[in-house]
């Protein structure tokens, strides 16, 4: 007979994991079902290893400038790219690590295996020791996504790599194609730019990190350009021919001229495709362009199914994923009768986004444009890095805050952010847009000196005129 | 119990208060609405319920409930 | 005939020179009177050229530990040390040119002198062209602090320093010895220890940075050591003897043991004496233990005269003295007649405070000791870095954040963390306390992943009993 749990997730991203977590704590019965890694493309082939690659970018570039820091270095200096994956492949191992130590605290059940729903709440593990059948009160689907090939070339792993091939390179490219300038294509343009290597990125839309408010893109554009990166916007790839020596690539560049161009290979970073494909959800669920409908709390339309994390609806992000997750297996419990719990869905205008390029970017809410688009009467203002003592200290004065405000009410709708360390101060935003701030708490609000952070405090200012140090 | 909706006033206009201070008013059995808030933009803080008397039965004091 | 002025500030520090660009945005006619830099200690002397230093460190420590990171450094790695303060003395050189511009921009007279108070409205300024009498509506005294001597030894830039002489030394030190672990104390610790000297820090309390949470003080005592600095707690310096050679140090240690050592230098960080001796305040403002006693504007018991930041009470840091600048400023346009200023007072317990050594500390509020003397039943929780995926990829799993809630209302009392960027971090929590944040609110906050803040979030679960990753 199937062994019956009170939930199974399936996928043990950082949604799966999280909601499984999570659910343990509130006493339910969970297993979780995972068919290649314990916590999931995050973990090993997404959010980690890439910031461990920046990493040793970063360093190699403090090391190739230490000059500008009084300090002697008589030789070489030199990345030695075997040497930078091991490393990111040994930091994804440990976590991979912990989150089994984890399962395993929590009493969480794992079955190995390509799991399959036979229904709302059950269904079938076909692992290495053969076919299990699951069975569970709640079933949640956190089957996340995969890299989006191009139409008329796929991935090869050789030439044309998607990220996972291009973080585990083999040989450093010559010379890089990167198409799409999203998060992840940005993210590798800076860290192959940074090893030394020749990168043009191909953005199809007018700027590049589209999302992001333009003041960014536009800062962004130039910080690169002045690395050393190729940027073109407004261009598609319109083919690519890949062989043992390299890759061709037909570009149709902004002015509508199409060229052809080489390149040692190319990584695509045009978007990702959900894994909601042959698992059984066709009848269970509501679905459009592949992703799984559901309602604040993560319900499908099936009793007993509930879905979460890069398999639904964007943004496509780890902290999105591993909330959905928590607010699942807590509306979970409450179904299951706990009444001290309180999910809460979540407030997509609070879900923090960044970008671990160099410089790095970090934003909250409504870009500019956004918030004058929804009718919003906008005070924006900004605070370079330049006006900030710690960021001259640091030799880090490239850079700004900004922040948008509803003139009528005060409501913070967007914060910006690109520069040194922004990634890790994003979060007081977060934090005041989540109690709902106004300007006023933020003026007030006393930011250590020095510090990066006193540019929040000033763009805050700024928004309002009153900037004190520029 | 912080997740209710904001009390809404006899208008039914949004009454802003700091969670902390809708806590507060919350444990001590207080009507928002009959508060005047001291912050921001009119904003109720702690300050203002911490010293005013509760109105209605005053509910135990919980411990910070789990969201 | 004296000039008239609406506002003088007597000192340009962070205090002053806010004040006076406050007072100038609300159309004050504003002068500042200053005897040696504008910008005062922090910019000149304190805060912002010792994080350059640190700076200098930090890549120092990067490049050494280059091969951690897959990289490869062929020759020697050194410090210049002349290179180092160099750097440092041009960051404080471009930011005090910064502060003249201010000046300028915001059209704030500037009287470079000795100032004295004549009366509480009034001044006469000692400078390089003789003797000037200043008036103003309003006088702002924002004279700062010096560092304090030793009882028994003057400092004497020789072989006994004070930070000034700490920040520009003309030669290594062979073996240091500092007197005092506040914050000063311990970056110019860690600072000379990264830089390859033999250091000793002696405490008279029972632990290093004894302001900060005791979790804090231990972590950072042990991981001080590992680094190879020599830490003595309980212990008292009774004398020193300077000579050409060196100091010997007659010091106490924590069993009541005296025992002579010999150092190469010393550097005194006991404490601040505020700068308010033979300027006139004697009759005009209430004094204790040398400290302008104010209301919680900034006013003295003398109408139209005011003070701010390190010559009132403490806390003795910068972003203090410049939100009083910005609240007394304020508070005197309002009485001029400005009817649309709000200004408000500070709330001390919303003050962070930071220490810039390696690993960094920062923190905000109570700590669980005081908060539990304070009569609060406590909800405490800790979260380590070696459970956040950032802190590791990053090589910097080193380090915790701690959160302390008052159990009854969720209000959060204090914030504490220890670990690299943390005092970017901080101000999350201080936008949260400014906001009165429960813990609710802190945990429905997304914190974007892979960061350190992430630790935030899960120190706040952990306070519940409920952190995810541990
Ligand atoms: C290169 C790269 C960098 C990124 N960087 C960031 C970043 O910095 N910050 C950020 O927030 N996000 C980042 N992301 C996105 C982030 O990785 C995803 O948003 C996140 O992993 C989504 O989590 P998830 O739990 O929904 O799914 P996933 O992490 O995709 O996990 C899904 C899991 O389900 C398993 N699975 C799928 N189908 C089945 C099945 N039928 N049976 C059994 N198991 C199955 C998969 O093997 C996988 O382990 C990055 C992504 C990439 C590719
Ligand atoms: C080594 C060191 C590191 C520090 N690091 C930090 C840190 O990281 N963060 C932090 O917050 N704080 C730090 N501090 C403390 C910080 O420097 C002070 O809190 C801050 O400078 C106080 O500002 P203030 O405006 O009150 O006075 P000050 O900055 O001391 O300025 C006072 C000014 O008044 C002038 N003055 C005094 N008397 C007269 C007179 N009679 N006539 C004319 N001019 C006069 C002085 O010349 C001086 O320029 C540090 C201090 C030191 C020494």
């Amino acid at each position: 007979m199937a062994e019956k749990y009170d939930l199974i997730v399936l996928g043990s991203g950082p949604g799966g994991y999280v909601a499984a977590i999570r659910g343990a704590q509130l006493g339910l019965k969970v297993a979780i079902v995972e068919r290649e890694l314990l916590g999931g493309i995050c973990l090993n082939w997404g959010c980690i290893p890439t910031k461990a690659l920046l990493r040793s970018a970063e360093i190699l570039h403090y090391a190739q400038n230490a000059k500008d820091y009084g300090l002697k270095i008589a030789g070489e200096i030199e990345a030695d790219l075997d040497a930078v994956v091991k490393r990111s492949r040994g930091v994804a191992a440990q976590l991979n690590k912990g989150v089994t130590g984890l399962m395993k605290k929590n009493k969480i059940a794992v079955h190995m295996g390509e799991g399959k729903l036979t229904g709302p709440t059950s269904l079938t593990v076909k692992g290495e020791k053969g076919e299990e059948k699951l069975e569970a009160k709640h079933v949640i689907v956190a089957t996340g996504a995969r890299a989006r090939d191009l139409p008329f070339a796929k991935a090869d792993g050789e030439r044309i790599w998607t990220y996972r091939h291009a973080m585990t390179p083999k040989e450093m490219p010559k010379k890089l194609l990167v198409i799409g300038s999203g998060a992840i294509g940005i993210e590798f343009a800076s860290f192959y730019n940074d090893m030394g290597v020749d990168v043009t990125v191909v953005e199809m839309l007018d700027r590049i990190v589209p999302v992001e408010d333009k003041d960014v893109s536009a800062f962004l554009h130039k910080s690169l350009t002045k690395q050393g990166i190729t940027i073109m916007t407004g261009a598609g790839v319109e083919d690519i021919k890949a062989d043992g020596k390299g890759v061709k690539a037909k570009i149709k560049d902004k002015d509508g001229k199409v060229s052809e161009s080489e390149f040692s290979h190319c990584i695509t970073a045009i978007g990702i495709v959900p894994n909601t494909e042959n698992i059984g959800l066709e009848k269970l669920a509501e679905m459009e362009k592949g992703f799984i409908q559901i309602d604040p709390y993560g319900r499908t339309k099936s009793k007993g199914l509930w879905a979460i994390g890069d398999c639904t609806p964007g943004p496509w992000l780890a902290h999105k994923a591993s909330h959905e997750g928590v607010t699942a297996a807590e509306a979970i419990a409450q179904e299951l009768g706990n009444k001290d719990v309180h999910p809460h869905p979540l407030d997509r205008r609070n879900i923090p986004g960044c970008t671990y390029c160099h410089p790095q970017i970090a934003s909250v809410g409504l870009t500019e444009e956004k918030a004058k688009e929804a009718g919003y009467d906008v005070k924006a203002g900004t605070f370079p890095f330049i006006g900030n003592g710690k960021a001259i200290a640091l030799g880090e004065a490239e850079g700004f805050t900004k922040t948008v405000f509803d003139a009528k009410t005060g409501e913070l709708l967007g914060a910006h952010m690109v520069g040194a360390e922004v990634t890790e101060m994003i979060q007081g935003f977060v934090v005041g847009k989540t109690l709902e701030t106004t300007e006023a708490e933020l003026m007030q609000t006393v930011f250590p000196h020095p510090t990066i952070s006193e540019s929040m405090h000033e763009s805050v200012l700024a928004s309002y005129g009153r900037a004190l140090h520029i | 119990p912080q997740k209710a909706p904001p009390a809404p006033k006899n208008d039914g206009e949004r009454i802003f208060a700091s969670p902390l201070a809708r806590r507060i008013a919350d444990q001590k059995g207080l009507d928002l609405s009959d508060v005047k808030g001291s912050g921001p933009h009119g904003r109720i803080v702690k300050a203002d319920v911490e010293g005013a008397e509760g109105g209605r039965p005053a509910n135990e004091a919980k411990p910070g409930a789990v969201a």
